[in-house]
């Protein structure tokens, strides 16, 4: 009973819960819409007891890997503390139990934060005006792409359909170029990922409406000509998209506004420690310069003399790219982590992210290959094992960490390298923490080496071993059906 | 120090020493002198918790909701919500996880979506079900892409009774991908089989369908709005609230290609405005055009079973520039809220949700229009929401209620002025007799 | 770094949690204390920052067992299900956030609940009274005792020092004895548990101030004769004590208090669902019949028109057995329970409980011995594994099932039945789980038959195995010391 | 049907057939039918969740308190709890678990408790800690009668200025074991040395000193105390505030025997009295007179480090009626709660805590004392918690506070109608400069 899906323990007339009997006259539902509205049988949920339910969920927790339960390296995304007043104050009655329908007279505490929060993102990133509204990262990728488009269009530019994206960018990217109704254009980078000059100047021109770029880059380091960049794309009357997957490197200490950057996306789910909630909710939140502030989504947050006060008049604005304005329960975490950080706290964590990266990085030089030899940011590549003392596929050393109780790093991304492993500690990580890792690290070369079997056939102690996922993909089983 | 970060000054000088720097300094010497902050960020100093809170609780205090009895709707609703449900989410392993890229120590969150993806087939009467999107507004907007996807026309079609944000968003998402919105004119409220017959061509890619729809009428004509779309090759996309399914015939039932909506109202919090998620239900033979992820059942080398996202072709790091949707994470969280809402009610349990919505809703209804001026905005069946309208604007009814701490419902001038007197009223199983009979007195008392 | 102490995580300079600053002028501690009042250094507490702590802490869960993990058919402690609404309840903040020593005023939302509260207890036991103040059931049972005491004291009867208790009893019962300076006289059960009249008509006599008894007893069987008992020690001037421990067997279908007990304690968390917390908090209120009023602790709560009030006047109040008022947060639980469960609910969860014990004992008696072949009520005891088929000590049986993932029951108690193990499954048992344990209890004896080595040397799949508690015993390590 | 009971009606008569019955009444056949309630019980019928928290929510609202700024103590603080602490407690491995009798599957709480030895023992300064005790009252009985178990004496002799209500408890305890209780007088609110000296015998088992004691005074001859007790052959006992430990010198450092105190401090909401628990450390020669749980450390068979719990031979269930104590449970979550407490805040922290709290209560205090008519009870070093007195009865003084929003303290009358006049205040690391000078502002009014 302890490994079953829930549609196995449904028993009829079993309940996990019960609403208040009703107590307005009772009459049918035939007796006020048409009896051909109506289903001829309730859908098929399953019927539990509240005990029954609770265990399933709590043994299904115990089959996952939290950032509760270990260390999280997983290259791009940031996987830092989720800290537990953040949770505590977006619990809050005062704020849980409000609709966004609501007046704004009656959510001036929401909108106070909302302006207070924008600001803060403002000044961390370098930009005039953010947007909230954005669900995930990928959603504030979109929305700045139909910025950039929008802006064009607006000049009456309506040429301008390329986006350049280089090959080590994140996959999101491109995708979202395309969800803009936009084309991509890929140009190679340099070995190190930064981007290659010449190959940009060639792909330059009065089509192109702007620059994808993530700085620092997905290798981990920061694109020294950035200011070259921006003024090439600038001249060709190109705008700037930073990709904010990286902003946990840079905080207090550089600024995309100030590189040149026109739009910033940022995952407070990343840099700002909200949870990841197994793959959601994030948020997203888009910020741009002066010019760009007319196209913003609505609405958005005013401060008049008479409170705080939610504006639809855009007249040039894009619209609306989500039901009301964002995901505000997540919002509100990354305000409060903000708010427990501080100037000062922020500037530490991105220093601690980058000290803890090159900690880890350069401890690991002799075992594997090192992307590139230069000091990195928050994260860094791996090329794989170092070949001259073991041969293994990145896929074994990330599962056999398991064995070691840690989750792994990113795998075979970015594209550009060679089996790649993709290391970001995070700051909120301890150096005993990190010496762990490192020593399982280097306890699996030398298993490669000297028990290499051991090492292909792991996971050995996870709750299931390794999965067929091409025979998932083959005759996909995407529900639970009762037997015949 | 700063309780989120670990180490220490006496950690950072070890550490630099191991790997023979001398400062942290010199891992940011790339970045140039001319782009360094060079100055503190204008931000507060770091607070604690204790601050925090008071700060914190002084901002909520700013705002009104908790206290008072919330007639809103609109698509976000104040349900009952099972004690059981936070309990689960709020298990570390479940909301601290990332994507569950490691199938192995992921089997929590894969065996969550994979049992969620189920209870929304059962709910809508789907083959299939994704993982879950953003929300209700943009699930809309992806079903379009994919009914565009599926026929290679470009034009979609749908009523101006859906909600106001849904027709915005996906007017945006729709303009920028240059497909065309044809919005038609409703028939008292309701979709107009007419109306469509006269714009569907064989350009159209789908047609939309919101049941129930903006004022809270139920649909009449599906039945022959799906034939017709059917006929003219293109997909049927309906959009539904999720707890009227426990009576309501299904998107299966009426035979749509695509079923979406918004899941606030399976056992997730106000919030005002979220998180919430979009669901997406469809046909079989759909499956590889969906966005979002998917979970499917495997074996593991032992033969035990176990689940592993699947059917990644379809994804945007696999696909990168050739894919339809940039979709890489859905709302696990709120799907896993969802998820244990709907096992919590069970078979019985949304049927009588659904049931006694529909009755209080009745039974206010009835009340207002026995006994006060207000009349019907459309004298339609309707569910469990519906419009009312009188001779006053309906910003004064609403403060007239609010003085009696009721939230009293939406201004339906949203949706033009004809309906400046108009507000759109909410029931749920959560109102009482008692509730709702004040509702009545205040609106008597407006005479 | 997941299996460690929290001591060996400790690093100077890590703070988990931090207070505010200061905001009066900080003047030194000596300007205002005796310096040799103050320590030199402050206590070794353990530094670690708040990632290390939630991790410490949510690894140490995953190895406990609880409720929510699965079956725990534990004898004798009613291991029910905790519903999530009690502890929602619970942390209102309206109810934490009053301070026991507030003016009765601002606290009459309590003081209406213990009422509440004390009067369902009565209407469920058949007493006339109930103080909520015992913080665990052992507490009740002391108090119980001084009661009796007390009351005999009162009424000029110093005599009588002798508490009867039946070999078959909790051992609390003859712990609470001495706590309350009364002495014990143990009389032999019959082969069911049930009192020997012959025996207890031998005990008594003017030295008895009571006697005490649980009822089902703790062989989960009705002490059939208990009217003839109650005369017998009523004629004898002395008192009857119920234990509550098996109160889940009779609520809605028999009460102590109708059955001649003068002293009823109740356990809130065996009965009344709430948490056991790993062996506590507790709560052990105690109710009496109208006689003994006069004595129970102070303060009562008193209804009077002003309001609710906290009265100290009882002049032949035994006095305090503790700080306030009993364990409020926990019995506010118990209160909740109560309402959700209404008349009709408790009825039914103890005839339920009834059905599910009889259910797995009879599905089990050819495997294992039945203490008493006869219907039990809410827990039965089995005498051992059926030596017929194979031999097999209790405790290993106790362990093996360990491997199966459920609890074991209660083992070597009560003491009367050789290789005792007593069953409880409780009411919110589905018959699925119960099936799944006896097919797990009748595995374990085939596997006695056929591999007893792999039942002797079990667990086998828990994080740590067999551990040795003699060596603990003899060579006790009871605190974490620095390595020199 | 009851969320709480799994088998249905249908499997009632599946399980019954399966055992060869045919109704749920042939188990009771044995209760007489006299006994039989053959009623319904007078209670309510069975609430709904909703139902349950409109109920307690009312409830909840009768009350005043977390509006409100507190100066109450009396060895129940307002403190400052970190997040972290109801996150872990939360946990349902540990609330839902039973006491630890299989270690194998119990380790998390074993080891907490090992831990939480560890950390009293380090707080106390003493060697060895139990598990935890119901209260910090019954700690100083149970303490007390280990006293007379070890020198085998009857008498215990206290002073007038412990808590109120710890006396109580104490009385109550010693009466029923036929022990003698000594109350001796004290000095200008302190304990005299020379008091004691007039009582103290060869019959004696133990002496309490309580420090800080109630009056919130630090006690200034411990020293002396405990050399004349231990002359006499009796033991020390040592009742303390945990936090003042952070700070003050500890029993340990003085030579105590015993040390005992309330835990509530450390990380325990105020509940309105509980639950709270009892914290007990002694010397390592008294281990075996402990009562309650100790959690030791040991290997695995495959030689692995686990804890147990051990000494049980010390125990209720083992000894039955040469038991000493019946305790069996200890307050385990609320030691858990304790301990994260501990953690949380560290070496620095809890000195931090401690000394902020006694110089927020030197402000107030000065500030009292230089702008208001109100006098010190006694003029004498305080740490955190202080009394005045003044020409109106406290009652007014507490009532024209708590118009400002301000619980002001406990009337002192309680320890004698001589204080009639008089308020214990309390002030913790939590109250801010602005509250204290609020509530002077209100002393100033009164004048």
């Amino acid at each position: 009973t302890y490994e079953t899906l829930i549609f196995e323990l449904s028993n009829p007339d079993r309940r996990a819960f019960e609403i208040p009997k009703v107590d307005v006259p009772e009459e049918s539902l035939e007796s006020f819409l048409p009896k051909d509205a109506l289903r001829e049988e309730a859908p098929e949920l399953p019927q539990v007891s509240q005990v029954d339910l609770m265990r399933h969920y709590t043994n299904l927790s115990n089959r996952n890997y939290g950032l509760d339960t270990g260390f999280y390296p997983l290259g791009s995304c940031t996987m830092k503390y989720n800290p537990k007043i953040n949770e505590d104050m977006a619990r809050l009655p005062s704020f849980t139990e409000t609709h966004p329908m609501q007046d704004d007279s009656l959510v001036q505490g929401n909108l106070e934060m909302m302006d207070n929060l924008d600001q803060m993102l403002c000044e961390i990133t370098g930009m005039d005006k953010m947007t909230l509204q954005p669900i995930a990262g990928s959603h504030g990728e979109m929305l700045g792409l139909m910025l950039m488009k929008a802006y064009h269009a607006d000049k009456g530019d309506h040429n301008r359909k390329k986006i350049i994206v280089p090959d080590s960018s994140h996959g999101t990217n491109p995708a979202s170029v395309a969800m803009a109704g936009l084309e991509v254009v890929t140009i190679e980078s340099k070995e190190n990922g930064e981007v290659d000059l010449d190959a940009l100047q060639e792909a330059m021109g009065d089509d192109v409406a702007g620059l994808m770029l993530t700085n620092p880059n997905t290798l981990g380091l920061f694109e020294k000509q950035i200011q070259e960049i921006a003024k090439m794309v600038h001249e060709a009357g190109g705008l700037l998209y930073y990709d904010g997957a990286n902003t946990n490197a840079i905080m207090g200490i550089t600024r995309p506004g100030d590189m040149g950057f026109d739009i910033v996306h940022l995952n407070l789910h990343k840099t700002f420690t909200t949870p990841h909630g197994g793959g959601g909710p994030g948020s997203g939140p888009v910020g741009v310069k002066e010019r760009l502030i007319p196209y913003l989504p609505v609405p958005f947050v005013e401060k008049k003399e008479a409170g705080y006060k939610l504006s639809y008049d855009g007249p040039k604005s894009i619209g609306k790219i989500s039901n009301y304005y964002g995901n505000f329960g997540i919002y509100l975490r990354a305000y409060v982590y903000i708010l427990s950080m501080g100037y000062n706290g922020l500037k530490r964590a991105s220093e601690v992210a980058v000290l803890n990266a090159n900690y880890v990085m350069y401890s690991l030089k002799d075992h594997y290959k090192l992307a590139v030899d230069r000091p990195c940011k928050h994260e860094f590549v791996l090329a794989g094992i170092n070949t001259d003392i073991a041969e293994m596929p990145t896929v074994n050393i990330a599962k056999r960490l398991l064995d070691y109780g840690h989750h792994p790093p990113t795998v075979y991304f970015p594209l550009i390298v060679h089996e790649a492993l993709m290391v970001e500690p995070t700051e909120t990580e301890s150096k005993e923490m990190l010496d762990d890792f490192i020593e399982a690290m280097k306890a699996i070369v030398e298993e490669s080496k000297n028990d290499p079997e051991l090492v292909k056939t792991a996971p050995h102690t996870t709750p299931v071993r390794k999965l067929d996922e091409v025979g998932a993909a083959r005759n996909p089983i995407v529900r639970w059906e009762p037997e015949e | 120090m700063f309780p989120y970060i670990a180490n220490t000054p006496q950690d950072e000088k070890d550490m630099l020493k191991a790997i023979g720097f001398n400062s942290i300094e010199e891992f940011f010497e790339d970045i140039p002198g001319e782009l360094r902050l060079n100055r503190d960020l204008n931000l507060k100093p770091a607070m604690t918790e204790g601050e925090i809170k008071v700060h914190m609780e002084a901002l909520g205090g700013k705002n009104r909701g908790k206290e008072l009895v919330n007639f809103l709707g609109g698509g976000v609703y104040d349900r009952h919500i099972p004690s059981v449900v936070n309990h689960v989410i709020s298990r570390s392993e479940f909301y601290t996880a990332y994507t569950p890229y490691q199938p192995e120590i992921s089997q929590g969150t894969l065996q969550v979506i994979y049992e969620y993806q189920t209870l929304i087939a059962n709910l809508t009467g789907m083959e299939v079900s994704n993982a879950s999107l953003y929300d209700g507004a943009s699930a809309v907007a992806e079903a379009a892409f994919m009914a565009v996807d599926k026929t290679r026309n470009k034009e979609i079609i749908v009523p101006d009774n859906i909600h106001p944000n849904t027709l915005r968003v996906l007017r945006t998402y729709l303009r920028f991908k240059d497909l065309e919105l044809v919005v038609i004119p409703t028939k008292e409220g309701t979709f107009s089989k007419a109306a469509l017959e006269e714009k569907i061509s064989k350009n159209t890619a789908g047609v939309l369908v919101q049941n129930p729809n903006f004022f809270g009428l139920v649909e009449d004509e599906i039945e022959e709005i799906v034939e017709l779309t059917h006929k003219n090759k293109a997909l049927l996309i309906m959009s539904v609230d999720p707890i009227t399914l426990g009576v309501l015939k299904s998107p299966g039932d009426y035979g749509a290609d695509i079923a979406v909506g918004d899941g606030q109202s399976l056992g997730n919090g106000l919030n005002f405005g979220g998180p919430y998620f979009g669901f997406m239900a469809a046909t079989k033979k759909l499956i590889r055009k969906m966005p979002g992820r998917i979970a499917g059942e495997t074996v593991d080398k032992d033969g035990k079973r176990g689940f592993v996202l699947t059917l990644q072709t379809r994804e945007q790091h696999i696909r990168r520039e050739k894919a339809t949707s940039n979709i890489c994470t859905n709302q696990a969280l709120n799907a896993l809220a969802a998820s244990v809402y709907m096992v919590a009610l069970g078979k019985k349990g949304i049927a009588e949700v659904a049931t006694q919505s529909a009755q209080k809703a009745h039974y206010l209804y009835n009340q207002i229009i026995e006994k006060t001026n207000f009349k019907p905005v459309y004298d339609k069946p309707f569910f469990m929401e519906f419009g009312i309208t009188g001779d006053i604007p309906a910003a004064k009814v609403k403060e007239a209620l609010l003085k009696e701490g009721i939230l009293g419902g939406i201004e339906l001038r949203i949706c033009g002025d004809q309906f400046k007197n108009a507000l759109l009223v909410a029931v749920t199983e959560k109102r009482t007799k008692e509730e709702m009979d004040q509702f009545v007195q205040v609106l008597e008392g407006l005479q």
